[in-house]
């Protein structure tokens, strides 16, 4: 733009920036700074309390010929592939038939964000509770059915999968509180038009609702990828991350080797290699969605 | 609107899963009412008679509980308003304005999205004890802040309101502030809400970072507070009380939610007309 | 092709009533134009009428069926909404063809229907751009094409030409014309533009807070109106409205204006209630005269040139307002004292309760 | 205030509610109950003292790491055995031997077990409080029923062949399995149990400071016990922890491999009418299947985080406290633990307590892991996972061997 | 109050040139309209002008300032958006008063300015009502209500007026122009109506396709259009178009019709190009006459009486369709045939260019 005079038009860009600012101070100091911290201990040899010197990708190497690593990391996709999808959807669900003034809509909507409020503990406990075949309540079902009792925990293929159903029902309430936020951003004009284009419910969803709202799904993917890619506090408590590994995540992994073993700069190492699988993970969520939206 | 009527499959459906989310929130509700010797032997024994209040007796008799309960409120509501404004600004900043670099900048951001709390939880740890900010609220808070999260979901939320909205406002005179702050964020409301909500559930059962940053039992947050009066087999030996102690934890958050979700699906729709 | 009655219909938001027990019934095939001021419900009449509002008393039907409790997708109906209401994340052509791939019209048929409609409207250059790339006028030719190329059984629209510069919107007006003549579709269309009322209309209604002040054909409604709300809600400019005594009662009334001056009427004295009365003329016939012999006399103030006719605005000698027209090329100059001559033909009484009384009709 | 303050973190739970002001110290139960009333005696006894507890999840390590690492110190700790190495390989602990002898507390005062536990390179790094270890809890009623009962006492099995041939009676006669076990999310005890049938057979587990010793027919035949119990259904199988203590109280099995911490709520049990246990549970340490007569153990300790800052005052007081708790060491047996010190083993006090006379042993077949062992919490992991995964047949036997010996030697490659 | 002025300036969409090089100047106090088909760039120049979208080339002056590179809420304008984009969450008040509080008006002058515009555009009572509950005529009135209220240097409305029924529109209109006088606001105006250009502006601006086809006052563009375009955009109902070979040019031009009819017209023929014209008649020139002695001959084929006049839509024996005007109350009827009166000083001629040849002005 020939017309605009550069000086003017810089100053005016600057202070834009004022309404980022805060942010991107905090931001700095509480993510950029630490994040190459991180990279720059796992590059050494440290514990807590100091470190002993510089290894270069040691760590790396290390870990990518640890077996129990890798499965770590196969175990972490698995369970990101288990509860993302249903995630989403199942919220996505939710917030449809709950997006509505009446009261047991509001009602519902509670209920299904109560699971939300209690604390990875108490809900692994009680999922535990659930699962147990001793004398659980899963247990008391199947008995008063007539089946044999399931060790779920226990069992090898199992146990995953009964963490993703743990998973699903605490944080079901976040994709659902999403969408329903995203859904009063849409016109009711284009529901109108829609119903009146004789727009059968699915359509209606899949050609009004859902375009109008892809930023949210994206986000939600994005979201929970992230939030499911660090899994940590259910397999600690309802397994131990067995049995035989089968359910042990990537941050057990780091948790383990930083907070117990001590091994500070293995376990950033292994932290780094967590966070290069999230961002491309993420990336190519936020890639594909907003391909399709250029289109 | 008579076409927005529900329909009879998805209601049942509904209802059935209302029932199963219900069913381990009940047992929760009903452990918390059971003598904690009677679980021991069986836990299964919840289901029948006697209940009894002494687990919430006990809870309140320890006196250490409510300056627990002070200081997670203190630490979630700091950093839910600190969140919410943080994250409005600058969602409103990367949504509307235009400075140079700017969506080098967002896309930083969205990076930092990625960034695992494992990764940076040493160094943050090290940061604060350099500038001996631990056992204060500052301490407990301040990583909270950081969360792009709020960032991205507001970002996305400024966007999504017609732009012909910040033009009347811009042709009214209102400078850049005004215009986030009276026309737009009236209508991110419940993006706020969602926000909110999030933030203070995430602040509220943070665990992780207030056990290393808070170490003195002044400072500890619930969370913190309550995992440290368990004895080892707490879930053996104390399971009702435990439940006990899981309702009084959750009941905050639950207040929360209910006061934010008027605001989620009652607020005025972003885009005009009708 | 379905008539629509409205049987005692009413709607309220809150403790406001929009539409109060309003009942109407429409001929299938017909045109019907509801005239109404704003904000006095047309919209609302037509979005219940459609579905999009629920009805909070009386019944609706669509040819036989009653339909207040349809789903609005099931009554049958297409709508232009009066804020067009346009799908923003479709391209023209997908906004157009989404209603039919609903109804499953096989693909070739909607082509051809959505060629049609977008040749007829002239948006065939736009049909792949985004919605949000249109111009307003653009934007509500979409939302009329969208409507046709669904060849519904009755059709709602909701001021769909109020954005069109005047030529386009002749050609608009006479494709949905044609359309009705062709379809025999019934149909319902709100505006507040006389001109397409009066051309369009089989039938026009005219409401007024909520409920219906006249039903007629346009001639009726512009010769005979039923109310002094309808007489100087319809016609543009305005009718002139003055206070007036019945003076002598013969065959026809002779009415006295405030200033004394002496009008003759063609309407019949004998079914004329006493009192009061106020005289409505027309613009067209009031028109300047010599002054001498003519029944007013009046100060020109401001002259009006249209380009084929030339309103005058006059004030009488005690200050009342008149608007009188002239041809295109008058000759009149703000200032110049003139005669006015008046049409007893047309001249319109109505009494103290607003209803009014008119010459009998010709022929 | 011009208290000096003490600044005490500890594991075992708060319970203010019952013994916030409790200085009785024997009318108090349980480990929280004991350790709260002590302290309360404590600082009734030293007003010039102000201690500050502070309580912590257990174990409490990664928040003392954390606060180590911030160079926030407590004056004093409670600290597993098995993990005092690590602190004081980083120069993270203060000796307190020499303190100690300064009030008249020597190490040969100390059980064995317990003078392990706090000795490295011939240095005494803490108090201990306690020793424990697991125990062979017995149902005496379903023993009865099993035949398995003579002069009043259970019969205990002497081989391997003996305990399942034991068990297998067990089973026929009551119907129910021989062992209760807490095997689901749960590796401890896995480790303890493999840990001890390998000490029994006088195999070292570690070569040295850096190697494990797992490959050895003696851990294959500490596996293949568990492997064959668990196989032939003699042992209750995906109990969690509360669901075995739930199971055993409730008559589920005959014998619960479970801590000395449980001796006084199935004791209280067994005087219960209504219990299964009425008047039918007895206790024992391990039985010895091999060739030695040991048990592996850990303990409590307190121990001294280094602290520059530390005034004069604020060590004599932690010096004082430490004597108060070494006078105490009674009480604390009370929760079940085994005593440190050699002389409360040897009063009748403690004998009289319930099922101690039969206990009494342990204070000499006690034995932990050599003390130049580091990291012996992760390593309790691996090993309870890999034994897990053994038994319940998961992998075989040597590939768990294999796979435990790798990791392990991994762990401790790389201290 | 201050002037416009556009200097070249233009405008792209990507690819498409939606505005080319425009110039124009305004003057202080002037009220200008644009008028110009759907789509041609009206709302886009006005936007410009707002400071709302970018300026590809040239530059644009408001008084004696260059503004292009100003904020809009720099530039001193107030504006009427086609589509409102009233502030949703704002009751009617506050969507008035929050420019004034941006411009620290003190509060009672605030509450006296929103009610005085409240009251002239007769939305009192929606006051404190939110403004998506109001219908589509009410949002538009706020809407100018909010740009009245700012009393501005500069005043854009987007067809402010195309939501609001005939007699609303005409006091709205009255309004605008009031205000006009008694501020002397300069103003720009876009409408598709032409009485509304007619009777406002100073001068209006036809644009076609994003350039400017004719400027002048209302008149100039009714009596001598330009171009062709201008003549067929500019009156409604639209001008006849026939094509015609000049026929003997004596002072006047004589032309004659594709039938062979011949017809006097008072175009100069002096300065005329050869070749085949365009006559241009406008229908109000175009009356039923006796058959014996008129110039044409036609079949009336749809007679569409606006009330006071009525349309003819007649074919002459060639089948041209032509529309001539008659009286509200003529009596003719479809299917009559009748001869036609052409007034040749109305008459228009376009050359091959579409530029237009007029009849010498009178006085
Ligand atoms: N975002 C866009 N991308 C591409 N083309 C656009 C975009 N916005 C507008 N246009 C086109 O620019 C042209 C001018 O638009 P503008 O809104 O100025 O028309 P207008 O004269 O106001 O028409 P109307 O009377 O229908 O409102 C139109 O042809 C329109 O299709
Ligand atoms: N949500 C609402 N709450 C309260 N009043 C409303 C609401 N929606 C509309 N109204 C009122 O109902 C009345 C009828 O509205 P409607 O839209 O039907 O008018 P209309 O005849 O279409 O007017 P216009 O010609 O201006 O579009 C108006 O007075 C309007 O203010
Ligand atoms: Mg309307
Ligand atoms: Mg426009």
């Amino acid at each position: 733009m020939a017309s605009l005079t550069p000086r003017r038009r810089r100053a005016t860009d600057w202070t834009n920036a004022l309404f980022v600012l805060p942010y991107l101070i905090v931001f700095v100091a509480m993510i950029v700074v630490p994040l190459a911290w991180g990279m720059w201990l796992s590059t050494t040899k440290s514990d807590l309390f100091g470190t002993e010197g510089f290894v270069g990708l040691t760590n790396f190497v290390r870990l990518f010929g640890d077996p129990i690593f890798l499965q770590t990391v196969w175990n972490t996709f698995y369970f990101v592939l288990l509860t993302v999808p249903l995630l989403a959807v199942l919220g996505l669900a939710l917030a449809l038939v709950l997006n509505r003034q009446a009261r047991w809509a509001a009602v519902l909507r509670t209920i299904f964000f109560a699971s939300t409020v209690l604390s990875v503990t108490v809900v692994t406990l009680v999922w535990r509770l659930v699962f147990l075949p001793d004398s659980g309540l899963l247990s008391v079902v199947t008995r008063a059915l007539g089946g044999t009792p399931i060790a779920f925990l226990n069992d090898e293929t199992l146990a995953m999968p009964a963490i993703a159903i743990t998973t699903i029902w605490w944080c079901i309430g976040l994709p659902m509180v999403l969408f329903l936020a995203a859904l009063q951003q849409v016109p009711r004009a284009l529901y109108e038009a829609a119903a009146l284009d004789n727009a059968s419910r699915w359509r209606t969803l899949t050609r009004i609702t859902l375009p109008a709202i892809r930023r949210t799904f994206a986000l939600v993917i994005i979201i929970e990828v992230i939030l499911q890619f660090q899994l940590f506090g259910q397999p600690q408590l309802m397994t131990l991350g067995g049995p035989n590994n089968a359910t042990r995540p990537i941050v057990l992994f780091i948790y383990e080797t930083g907070w117990r073993q001590w091994e500070l700069g293995y376990a950033s190492a292994a932290a780094q290699v967590l966070f290069a699988m999230i961002l491309i993970a993420a990336m190519v969520q936020y890639w594909l969605s907003s391909r399709r939206e250029a289109r | 609107m008579r076409f927005g009527r529900t329909h009879p499959v998805a209601l049942t459906l509904i209802v059935i899963a209302a029932v199963l989310m219900m069913v381990p929130l009940f047992w929760v509700l009903a452990l918390s009412f059971k003598a904690n010797a009677a679980l021991m032997a069986d836990t299964n024994s919840v289901f029948s008679l006697p209940y009894t209040l002494a687990n919430y007796r006990t809870l309140f008799g320890d006196g250490q509980v409510f300056r627990w309960i002070m200081n997670s409120l203190i630490v979630s509501l700091g950093m839910t308003a600190g969140v919410l404004i943080l994250s409005s600004l600058a969602g409103y900043g990367f949504a509307r304005l235009d400075f140079p670099g700017r969506s080098v900048l967002f896309v930083i951001v969205l990076l930092g999205l990625a960034v695992p709390e494992q990764a940076v939880i040493i160094a943050r740890h090290q940061m604060l004890s350099l500038v001996s900010m631990h056992n204060t609220y500052g301490a407990l808070i301040l990583p909270g802040l950081s969360a792009p999260f709020g960032v991205f979901l507001m970002t996305q939320y400024f966007r999504a309101i017609p732009r012909d909205i910040d033009e009347a406002a811009l042709l009214d005179g209102a400078s850049r502030f005004k215009i986030f702050w009276k026309v737009l964020l009236p209508l991110t409301i419940p993006a706020q809400a969602t926000l909110g909500i999030f933030t203070f559930l995430s602040a509220w059962n943070d665990y992780w970072w207030p056990l290393i940053s808070a170490t003195n039992k002044q400072m500890f947050t619930l969370t913190v507070g309550i995992a440290s009066t368990q004895m080892n087999f707490a879930q053996t030996e104390g399971l009702g009380f435990l439940m006990a102690q899981a309702v009084l934890a959750g009941l905050p958050i639950l207040i929360v939610y209910l006061f934010f979700q008027k605001y989620i699906v009652q607020a005025v729709a972003g885009a005009a007309g009708r | 092709m379905s008539g629509v009655v409205l049987d005692g219909v009413s709607k309220r938001y809150g403790a406001v009533t929009v539409i109060d027990r309003l009942s109407l019934t429409i001929a299938a095939g017909e045109f019907v134009v509801f005239l109404g001021p704003s904000g006095c419900g047309k919209s609302t009449l037509l979005r219940m009428i459609a579905g999009l509002e629920t009805v909070d008393g009386g019944e609706i039907r669509i040819g036989a069926r009653r339909v207040d409790h349809l789903a609005p997708g099931a009554r049958g109906v297409a709508m232009v909404f009066q804020q067009y209401a346009l799908y923003p994340h479709m391209s023209v052509r997908e906004n157009m063809a989404f209603g039919l791939r609903n109804a499953h019209v096989p693909a070739d048929e909607i082509d051809r229907r959505v060629a049609a409609a977008a040749d007829a409207l002239e948006i065939m250059p736009l049909l792949d751009r985004k919605s949000t790339q249109l111009s307003g006028g653009q934007q509500q030719r979409v939302a009329i094409a969208r409507a046709i190329v669904k060849q519904p059984d009755l059709f709602l629209l909701d001021e769909p030409l109020s954005n069109l510069d005047a030529a386009l919107r002749m050609r608009t007006r006479l494709e949905i014309a044609q359309l009705h003549q062709r379809l025999g579709t019934t149909m319902i269309f709100v505006t507040h533009d006389q001109v397409e009322a009066m051309t369009l209309a089989d039938r026009i209604v005219v409401l007024n807070q909520g409920g219906i002040e006249q039903v007629g054909s346009p001639m009726d409604i512009y010769l005979t109106p039923r109310t002094e709300f309808v007489a100087s809600f319809v016609g543009s400019p305005k009718i002139n409205l003055l206070p007036v005594t019945v003076e002598a009662a013969g065959e026809m009334t002779r009415v006295r204006l405030a200033n004394g001056a002496i009008i003759d009427t063609a309407v019949a004295a004998a079914d004329l209630p006493a009192g009061a009365m106020t005289l409505g003329l027309r613009p067209e016939c009031i028109r300047p005269a010599a002054l001498d012999g003519a029944p007013l006399a009046a100060r020109v103030q401001v002259v009006e040139r249209l380009g084929e006719r030339t309103l005058l605005h006059v004030v009488l000698d005690d200050g009342t307002p008149i608007v009188a027209e002239d041809s295109g090329l008058s000759a009149v100059r703000p200032g110049d004292r003139i005669g006015l001559a008046v049409q007893p033909e047309r001249a319109h009484l109505f009494d103290a309760d607003g209803l009014g009384h008119h010459p009998a009709q010709r022929g | 205030d011009d208290r000096t303050t003490l600044v005490v973190q500890r594991f075992f739970g708060a319970c203010e509610a019952e013994y916030g002001r409790n200085t009785d110290v024997a009318a108090a139960e349980g480990e929280c109950g004991i350790m709260t009333s002590i302290i309360n005696r404590f600082e009734a006894d030293n007003p010039d003292i102000r201690v500050v507890e502070n309580i912590v999840f257990w174990p409490g390590y990664d928040q003392l790491t954390a606060q180590l690492a911030a160079n926030d110190a407590p004056d004093l700790v409670t600290m597993h055995g098995s993990v005092i190495a690590d602190y004081q390989a980083r120069g993270l602990l203060d000796p307190v031997g020499g303190d100690l002898a300064t009030v008249g507390i020597t190490p040969d005062q100390f059980t064995d077990a317990a003078r392990r536990a706090v000795t490295i390179d011939g240095k005494i790094w803490g108090l201990p409080l306690d020793s424990w270890t697991m125990l062979w809890h017995v149902n005496t009623n379903l023993f009865r029923k099993a035949g398995l009962m003579r002069n009043g006492q259970p019969v205990l099995p002497r081989s391997p062949e003996e305990l399942l041939a034991q068990a297998e009676q067990f089973e026929r006669r009551t119907g129910k399995p021989y062992l209760v076990q807490a095997t689901a999310n749960e590796y401890a005890s896995y480790t303890r149990n493999f840990y001890t049938f390998v000490m029994q057979q006088g195999v070292p587990l570690f070569t040295d400071a850096r190697h494990a010793n797992f490959r050895t027919p003696a851990a294959h035949r500490a596996l293949e016990l568990f492997k064959q119990i668990r196989a032939r259904d003699l042992t209750t199988q995906n109990q969690d922890y509360s669901a075995a203590v739930a199971s055993f109280l409730n008559g589920g099995g005959g014998v619960f491999l479970v801590g000395t911490w449980m001796v006084q709520d199935f004791d209280t049990a067994s005087r219960n009418p209504d219990s299964a246990l009425h008047n039918g549970y007895a206790v024992f340490p391990y039985p010895q299947l091999f060739q030695r007569n040991v048990t592996f153990a850990d303990g409590h300790n307190w121990v001294m985080p280094h602290n520059p800052e530390r005034t004069l005052a604020e060590h004599e007081a932690v010096l004082r406290f430490l004597k108060f708790f070494a006078a105490h060491d009674a009480d604390w047996a009370r929760t079940g633990h085994m005593p440190a010190f050699a002389a409360v083993i040897d009063s009748p006090k403690w004998r009289a307590l319930p099922h101690r006379a039969a206990l009494a042993e342990i204070a000499h077949t006690a034995t932990p892991l050599p003390k130049q062992i580091r990291r012996q919490f992760p390593i309790e992991t691996v090993v309870g996972q890999e034994a897990a995964a053994a038994i319940a047949g998961n992998k075989s036997i040597d590939q768990a061997l294999a796979d435990m010996e790798r990791r392990v030697n991994d762990i401790l490659q790389h201290i």
